[in-house]
């Protein structure tokens, strides 16, 4: 954790960067992210199990993009989302140094993103294992078993739409339930719409989620919906073998295809 | 349908496979063009040359990679990086060289022509593990007494003290203790003090 | 509020054989919006869309379903009847009644039902369309052919031969391209110049057939069927009209020893010459880099010399601007030269040189009237090495690919060598041999069993210059990879076939596609390999990838009948059928993010970048553009935009959206 | 009782699927009535969402079909389709709406008899599957509530 | 002027001669050299022969204890160590998991931000920019630069000179009135991994590049690597024996060379250590304006 001060001390006061994004002791004994411009501040930071907001969410706010190079304290979901951005042009990679954390909470040093993609490229990607035991037993369910579960989660939500601000994928200006030309997404909560826009956020995510957990931590009601888009990284990984976050290239699952993608239901 | 999964990594336990874990060397990738073999200047010395090397790995076979494992070529290569800086396919061979030489050492198959390459090592590696610094007398002699060549090279010794190339009292550094720590964390190896 | 008419086509029996073709118009008569509705037996035939014509005008209606056959069949004739009402044709709309309803279904209740909803879908649909303008275009049937090698030679005579206008733009002085550099020509070893010279006579003579040489493409707008084309002239320092061709300029002038590109330095020029005896047109440029004039501003020998007084010092490029119809590129290839090769000597040998050259070498019309001697000191080589995949499969210094032609052209100058050079010694090392081809495999082993070639397969890693002699070090991976040392007196380096120098830039200005390479890229690999993803612009040649003449020659002739295909009409009707990124005021400009996720998927990069700046000319936002002259109309982009904030024109959201939900409005009664 | 007339909506792309569907006609090969076709430019056009709403609107089955792949009139449009359809269908099945709903299918503009026995083969599927309800129910409720808080 | 050095082992010993033309020619051109504190040796061939995490350490240690001396830029004449040393940092620098395992075994925070130079990078740098008014004889011999492997390869890492064709030593021997041959052997390799275990080996790598310089009719071979010296030098009988006749051309670091330009005296220039006798330093009268003037322009011959 000394490293990390250490280091963001040293990006600040050589002007490297003019933000440093990572995480602070907040009130009760969470974590919270802390924004950094005074060098002598950083001995705020932290790094513990505690810290699971993915932070990567800040990086194409508007009022923090004006600080132009920023610093962010990465574990891997952080570092995936920031190749994932980069990729879809949303934030530019010689803007952002990634203080990386390692499996082990020890500090990794970044000299560049291409670094940090060869680093991802290293490590075994997937879900978190305890989400992934759960989708294990969902994917183990009869059909009808999913369709009750899924009807009796859904049917609390209520479209507060915490889950799309806490995804750092969901940078959109105007989100298609926005859309009332046509209305692509019934308003109200009802169990309709609220089918339809979990379908929506699972799709557009899909090939574009790294897995990091936010939208379903962010649930004021704690539906699982996270397990949505983790089902499609997998599933992705799977049908077309590419995980995302992993390169900075414009490679999404759903804007790329092979000639030979193997599917086993078309007629 | 994750079932009818076709991007599942298989694990491949070949030495070639184990070659891309560990060092991320891709031996698949090696159409034997033979430009490795044909820039190598101790080729004339091996038992097998690079490319063949390259190419017992890719059959996968046990006996061809025991083969391998037993080969004087792995020792002899020098890490001269001349096939590197000239391979069409960018095929690290003195690394995997390296790593070859690792396994062989570990799996006890070292040949026995290379017996002396790797005492020299050893003798070299003691004496930094004890001083810090290679002391290039006491390697000399260290070394003679492993392979017993004592004959060999005797002859220079004094013409070298006489030019002063040889310091007879190695030159210890303060750090001996960290340079005796990394030994043991790397190689597992006790100087002699510890033992 | 839409008013809509709708006429429901009886098509003699066809339809209402089993299609209650009354009820259907009357249950449509009480949908929303529709205010006139009819069935009628022909509506086809002239009084039927006379039906149409009067009833626009009558009830001024704003949209028009009729429900009959396919669109595939009568779309066209009933927008047109629409146009001539003046109704935008846009806002007309048939229901496939026919080939979807009354002939795949018995008589029946649910016939009719399913005829009526098809209906209602479409008046839906209608009453969301909105008046588009097609694009009309009409063909300007002049054609432009880039590239005046021997694919673009054909390429311009066939099209000329339809009877068509052609202009043929070569960057160099001559056309003739790289088989006028030849000496003969695998498998049958005739010889190039003597098959192709007389083509490019043809050229120049034909009526048909504008040739600008020494010209280069400058800039190119507009889309298939009207391209408007800059074409820079550069100058040539001669008024070619006066210049008769004799050529005693040439002989005069006093600077005699610059390299000659097309002798690919192995021989010299003056400052003032045409490229090689039977260029086309004859008639000589000034190397202004290397005149003296030019330089010193003393000499001006060639213009006291010339008989006609053609000579223009002061002349200038000049640009001249031409409508096209269509555009064949032929822009071939290029070999890399043996300065690549830092193994090999990185070009400080002399005596290593590429096939390029060796084609000079062995060239009757070449510095060494065929003899085969080695540059540095003009010996005869008594050993030869010549090295395939010199740079090719070479994904670390070279390309990744097979060059396809070196291992035929290998073989051929291993052959001439020996015929050349009876007691030399020729070796070759290869990786694979690669003589697909009619009667190429049978060359190459001719070349191995009865010239004795020696070929041993292997690549060699390293050659070195010693006491006059080039010391090549191969290795024989039949002999378990021993090495091979070889004490050659030349070295001739089967230098690998790349895109052809400013592949990239024209492949820009085209709008053409192009792979990592820089090849131009063929709109199907296999069913369209001669067009492009670009409408109106085809492909010739090297130019998509390395090629032998035969294959060359060939695709030539494919191009060409694209090319009258397009001209055999004189008007071409694209559909207002296209993309469009919206646009809203600042600060947002549109609800585009910029993800650019959309690029990629476009087959017809019509996706481009906007940068939308502010007063001091810094970006605040960079936004997807939909270039329509080349958009096509698939709508992958706006089925994959998240933010919804691209739209297909003629299939908007909005319709698509309008006709699922009234599909299925209480249907099945 | 007389049995289940299922309602299935056709997305199908104008090229190959819609020019096949009027060579079955032209071909007067017979088939069930119980499809509407709506036509895409390509499938690549078909925003995953009309599905959902072909089913909120009462539809029992979609069919979804286009040019099989290397034939595509845009060259890759079904391509970035079938990706489409895989992740979409992946996703259904894991939240338990049954996939079987949708038939996906390639059908050439010269595959006439092909489209009517999709589309047979895809009706008496549904009908076996029987209407749907699960779907149709959220409307329901929807509509309740709605009036509820109306 | 300062900058740091890391001698290696071979310049405290068998290449004595090295270090001190080294430090000889840093103090005529005022290059103060500080040695990196308590450093030890980089592992050489043995360590990544035996053992990666050991071939890592070691140099990692060095470049540590350099940053911790606050050393920004090194010298490093010993072209083994030299690459031992740049593999070390480029691997770590891309692999911040690896960096950290090393780091804790060297017990040391290691940034990898050091400026590593080989000895004709420092002269590049440091000495040419002077050597004109410096100069008081011209080194006007026919020599054959030995580069060796290490001072060039791996190229990818090294990006130093055209690994096939290097120029640097070359320029320099130019720069100091001298011709530099072009000739087969640049960057072959003269065995010293093997120098003590498979001395017939060494004897033929290091005699086909003796034997090719000699006949080319170089008057030295210059070298900027202790392993090549003492392989060409030390080793001259084993050569002889392969080549089968006694060559007697001496093997001169490029150091040397330099140092005799500036005229500094052979014992400083450690010449006397040499096996094979070198017979360089007759005395050459001061060049002429003129000549001078020519011997400044690095004039490229190829």
């Amino acid at each position: 954790m000394d490293n990390l001060r250490q280091k963001a001390k040293e990006l600040l006061e050589s002007k490297t960067v003019n933000l440093v994004i990572g995480y602070e002791n907040g009130t009760n004994g969470k974590a919270r992210a802390v924004f950094i411009t005074d060098p002598e501040k950083t001995g705020k930071l932290i790094y513990d199990e505690r810290c699971k907001q993915n932070l990567a969410v800040y990086l194409n706010k508007h009022e923090v993009k004006h600080y132009g190079k920023i610093a962010i304290v990465a574990p891997l979901m952080v570092m995936r989302s920031i190749l994932v951005l980069v990729s879809e042009c949303q934030v530019k990679k010689e803007n952002i140094v990634a203080l990386g954390i390692g499996e082990d909470g020890s500090l990794l040093d970044f000299p560049s993103l291409e670094v940090v993609e060869k680093y991802v490229a290293k490590i075994p990607l997937g879900n978190p294992q305890s989400d992934q035991e759960i989708l294990d037993k969902l994917n183990a369910m009869t059909m009808e078993q999913r369709r009750a579960f899924w009807q009796n989660e859904l049917e609390r939500c209520f479209k507060c739409y915490a889950c799309r601000a806490a995804c750092p994928m969901c940078y959109c200006l105007r989100c298609t339930v926005e859309c009332n030309q046509p209305q692509w997404i019934s308003a109200p909560a009802h169990p309709l719409g609220n089918l339809e826009w979990h379908m929506l956020r699972t799709m557009h995510l899909t090939g574009r989620c790294v897995s990091c957990g936010d939208c379903g931590r962010a649930c004021p009601l704690n539906i699982p919906i996270h397990l949505l888009t983790m089902q499609q990284a997998e599933e992705a990984f799977h049908m077309f073998g590419v995980r995302a976050g992993t390169s900075m290239k414009a490679e999404s699952a759903l804007s790329t295809y092979k000639p030979d993608d193997k599917e086993n239901f078309i007629l | 349908m994750s079932s009818a999964s076709n991007h599942e990594i298989h694990v491949d336990n070949s030495l070639s496979g184990l070659i891309l874990k560990h060092t991320e060397v891709p031996v698949q990738k090696c159409y034997q063009c033979g430009k490795c073999s044909a820039g190598c200047p101790v080729v004339s010395e091996m038992d097998y040359p690079p490319s063949l090397i390259l190419r017992m790995l890719q059959t996968g076979l046990p006996e061809m990679e025991e083969k391998v494992l037993r080969s004087y070529s792995i020792w002899l290569c020098l890490s001269c990086e001349q096939c590197i800086s000239r391979c069409p396919m960018e095929i690290d061979i003195p690394k995997m060289m390296d790593y070859l030489r690792q396994v062989s050492y570990k799996k006890k198959m070292v040949n026995p022509r290379a017996k002396n390459i790797v005492r020299f090592h050893k003798a070299f590696l003691d004496s930094i593990r004890t001083t810090g610094r290679l002391s290039e007398f006491g390697l000399t002699v260290d070394y003679k007494l492993r392979s017993l060549k004592m004959m060999q090279d005797l002859t220079l010794v004094p013409s070298m003290i006489s030019r002063g190339k040889l310091g007879f009292i190695p030159e210890m550094i303060k750090g001996t203790k960290e340079m005796a720590k990394i030994f043991a964390k790397t190689t597992g190896l006790k100087s002699e003090e510890e033992k | 509020m839409s008013r809509i008419g709708v006429f429901v086509c009886h098509c003699g029996e066809n339809i209402s054989a089993t299609v209650d073709v009354a009820k259907v118009a009357e249950e449509a008569s009480k949908l929303p919006g529709v205010v006139h509705s009819v069935d009628y037996k022909y509506m086809c035939s002239d009084p039927g869309q006379t039906l149409v014509k009067e009833a626009i005008k009558e009830h001024n209606l704003t949209g028009v379903v009729v429900a009959a056959c396919s669109p595939r069949m009568h779309e066209p004739t009933f927008r047109k009847a629409c146009a001539q009402a003046g109704l935008n044709p846009y806002l007309s709309e048939m229901a496939n009644v026919r080939e979807h309803c009354s002939w795949v279904h018995e008589k029946s209740e649910q016939t009719t039902q399913k005829a009526f909803d098809v209906v209602r879908t479409m008046v839906s649909k209608a009453s969301n369309n909105a008046a588009l303008e097609p694009i009309k275009v009409p063909v300007t049937k002049r054609a432009l052919v880039v590239g005046g090698g021997v694919a673009g030679i054909q390429a311009a005579l066939d099209i000329a031969n339809t009877g068509h206008k052609v202009i043929l733009v070569e960057r160099s002085p001559s056309i003739g391209g790289l088989m006028a550099q030849l000496s003969e020509t695998f498998p049958t070893l005739d010889c190039s110049q003597c098959i192709l010279t007389p083509r490019m006579v043809e050229v120049a003579q034909h009526p048909n057939i504008t040739l600008y040489t020494h010209s280069e493409v400058e800039s190119v707008d507009g889309f298939i069927g009207n391209f408007h084309v800059k074409i820079r002239k550069k100058a040539r320092s001669l008024d070619e009209d006066l210049c008769t061709g004799c050529g005693l300029c040439t002989t005069k002038c006093p600077q005699k020893k610059i390299p000659s590109e097309f002798e690919q330095l192995l021989g010299t020029r003056p400052a003032i010459y045409t490229p090689f005896p039977q260029a086309v047109p004859n008639k000589p440029v000034i190397d202004r880099d290397n005149c003296t004039f030019y330089k010193t501003g003393k000499c001006k020998i060639c213009e006291i010399v010339c008989p006609t007084k053609a000579i223009r010092f002061d002349q200038e490029d000049t640009i001249l601007e031409v409508e096209i119809g269509a555009i064949v590129l032929a822009t071939g290839f290029d070999v890399k030269h043996s300065d690549f090769f830092p193994e090999y000597g990185k070009g400080k040998y002399k005596d290593v040189i590429d096939g390029l050259q060796f084609e000079r070498l062995a060239s009757a019309s070449g510095p060494t009237q065929g003899m085969i001697r080695r540059p540095s000191d003009g010996q005869i080589p008594k050993k030869i090495v010549f090295i395939a995949c010199a740079g090719s499969r070479d994904p670390a210094k070279g390309i990744e690919y097979c060059s396809k032609i070196c291992c035929m052209y290998t073989a051929k100058h291993a052959m001439l060598y020996k015929h050349k050079v009876h007691d030399g010694e020729a070796h070759v090392f290869y990786m694979d041999i690669r003589a697909g081809g009619k009667m190429y495999e049978e060359f190459v082993r001719r070349a191995i069993v009865e010239d004795h070639v020696n070929y041993t397969r292997g690549r060699v890693s390293t050659i070195y210059e010693l006491d006059g002699k080039l010391i090549v070090k191969g290795a024989d991976t039949l002999l378990g990879a021993q090495s091979v040392e070889i004490e050659a007196d030349m070295v001739v380096l089967a230098t690998a076939g790349v895109a052809s120098e400013g592949s990239e830039d024209l492949a820009q200005k085209m709008h053409v596609s192009y792979d990592q390479h820089k090849f131009f890229a063929e709109a199907h690999p296999k069913l369209k390999p001669v067009e492009t993803n670009t409408g109106g612009i085809f492909l010739a040649g090297a130019c998509q990838t390395t090629r032998d003449i035969p294959d060359s020659v060939a695709m030539a002739s494919g191009a060409a009948v694209k090319v009258a295909a397009l001209f055999s009409s004189d008007l071409l009707t694209r559909e207002p059928i296209v993309a469009r990124v919206n646009r809203i005021p600042g600060p947002s400009h549109s609800t585009c993010v910029g993800c650019f996720l959309c690029q990629p998927v476009c087959p017809y990069q019509a996706i481009e970048r906007e940068d939308i700046k502010d007063r001091a000319g810094n970006i605040i936002k960079s936004l997807a553009r939909i270039n329509e002259g080349l958009c096509q109309g698939c709508g992958t982009c706006v089925a994959l935009c998240r933010s919804k904030s691209i739209d297909l024109l003629g299939y908007t959201d909005n319709q698509m959206h309008g006709e699922v939900l009234s599909v299925l409005e209480e249907a099945f009664v | 009782m007389e049995q289940f007339e299922p309602k299935l909506v056709a997305f199908v792309c104008n090229w190959c699927t819609y020019a096949g569907a009027d060579l079955t006609g032209t071909s007067r090969i017979k088939y069930a009535t119980n499809v509407r076709i709506i036509r895409f430019p390509c499938t690549g056009r078909i925003d995953f969402m009309l599905i959902s709403k072909a089913f909120a609107n009462g539809a029992d089955g979609v069919i979804v079909s286009g040019c099989h792949p290397n034939d595509c009139h845009y060259t890759s449009g079904n391509f970035h389709a079938r990706r489409r359809w895989m992740s979409f269908n992946a996703m259904l099945t894991f939240m338990g709406i049954d996939p079987d709903r949708i038939i996906f299918s390639w059908v050439s503009a010269a595959e006439g008899a092909k489209w009517a026995d999709v589309v047979n083969q895809s009706v008496e599927q549904i009908r076996k599957l029987g209407p749907f309800t699960e779907y149709q129910k959220l409307v329901q409720s929807g509509i309740e509530e709605e009036n509820f808080n109306g | 002027m300062k900058l740091g050095i890391y001698p290696g082992c071979s310049l405290t010993g068998s290449a004595r001669d090295y270090n001190e033309s080294v430090f000889a020619i840093a103090k005529a051109c005022d290059i103060q050299l500080e040695q990196v504190p308590d450093w030890n040796c980089c592992g050489a061939t043995a360590a990544h022969n035996m053992n990666k995490e050991l071939s890592l350490s070691l140099p990692a240690r060095i470049l540590a204890q350099a940053e911790k001396a606050g050393l920004t830029d090194i010298v490093i004449p010993c072209a083994a160590c030299y690459s031992r040393l740049m593999v070390t940092q480029h691997e770590l620098n891309n692999d911040p998991v690896l960096k950290n395992r090393i780091s804790e075994i060297i017990e040391m925070d290691f940034k990898g931000t050091t400026n590593i130079l080989n000895v004709v990078q420092m002269i590049d740098l440091y000495v040419s920019p002077v050597l004109k008014e410096k100069i008081v004889k011209n080194f006007s011999h026919k020599v054959a630069c030995y580069y060796g492997c290490l001072m060039v390869r791996p190229y990818k890492v090294l990006q130093y000179d055209q690994h096939e064709d290097p120029q640097g030593m070359d320029n320099v021997i130019r720069l100091l009135g001298g011709t530099a041959i072009d000739w087969g052997y640049k960057v072959e390799c003269c065995g010293a991994g093997l120098t003590m275990s498979k001395t017939e080996i060494v004897g033929m790598l290091s005699g086909k590049i003796v034997k090719d310089a000699a006949r080319r009719g170089a008057q030295a071979i210059v070298v900027a690597c202790p392993m090549c010296h003492s392989n060409l030098d030390m080793r001259r009988p084993a050569i002889n024996e392969y080549i089968g006749e006694k060559m007697d051309i001496p093997v001169i670091y490029i150091t040397q060379a330099i140092g005799l330009a500036l005229g500094i005296d052979e014992k400083t220039l450690g010449l006397q250590r040499h096996f094979v006798p070198v017979k360089m330093a007759e005395y050459i009268p001061p060049v002429p304006e003129s000549k001078k003037q020519k011997a400044k322009e690095p004039t490229n011959t190829i």
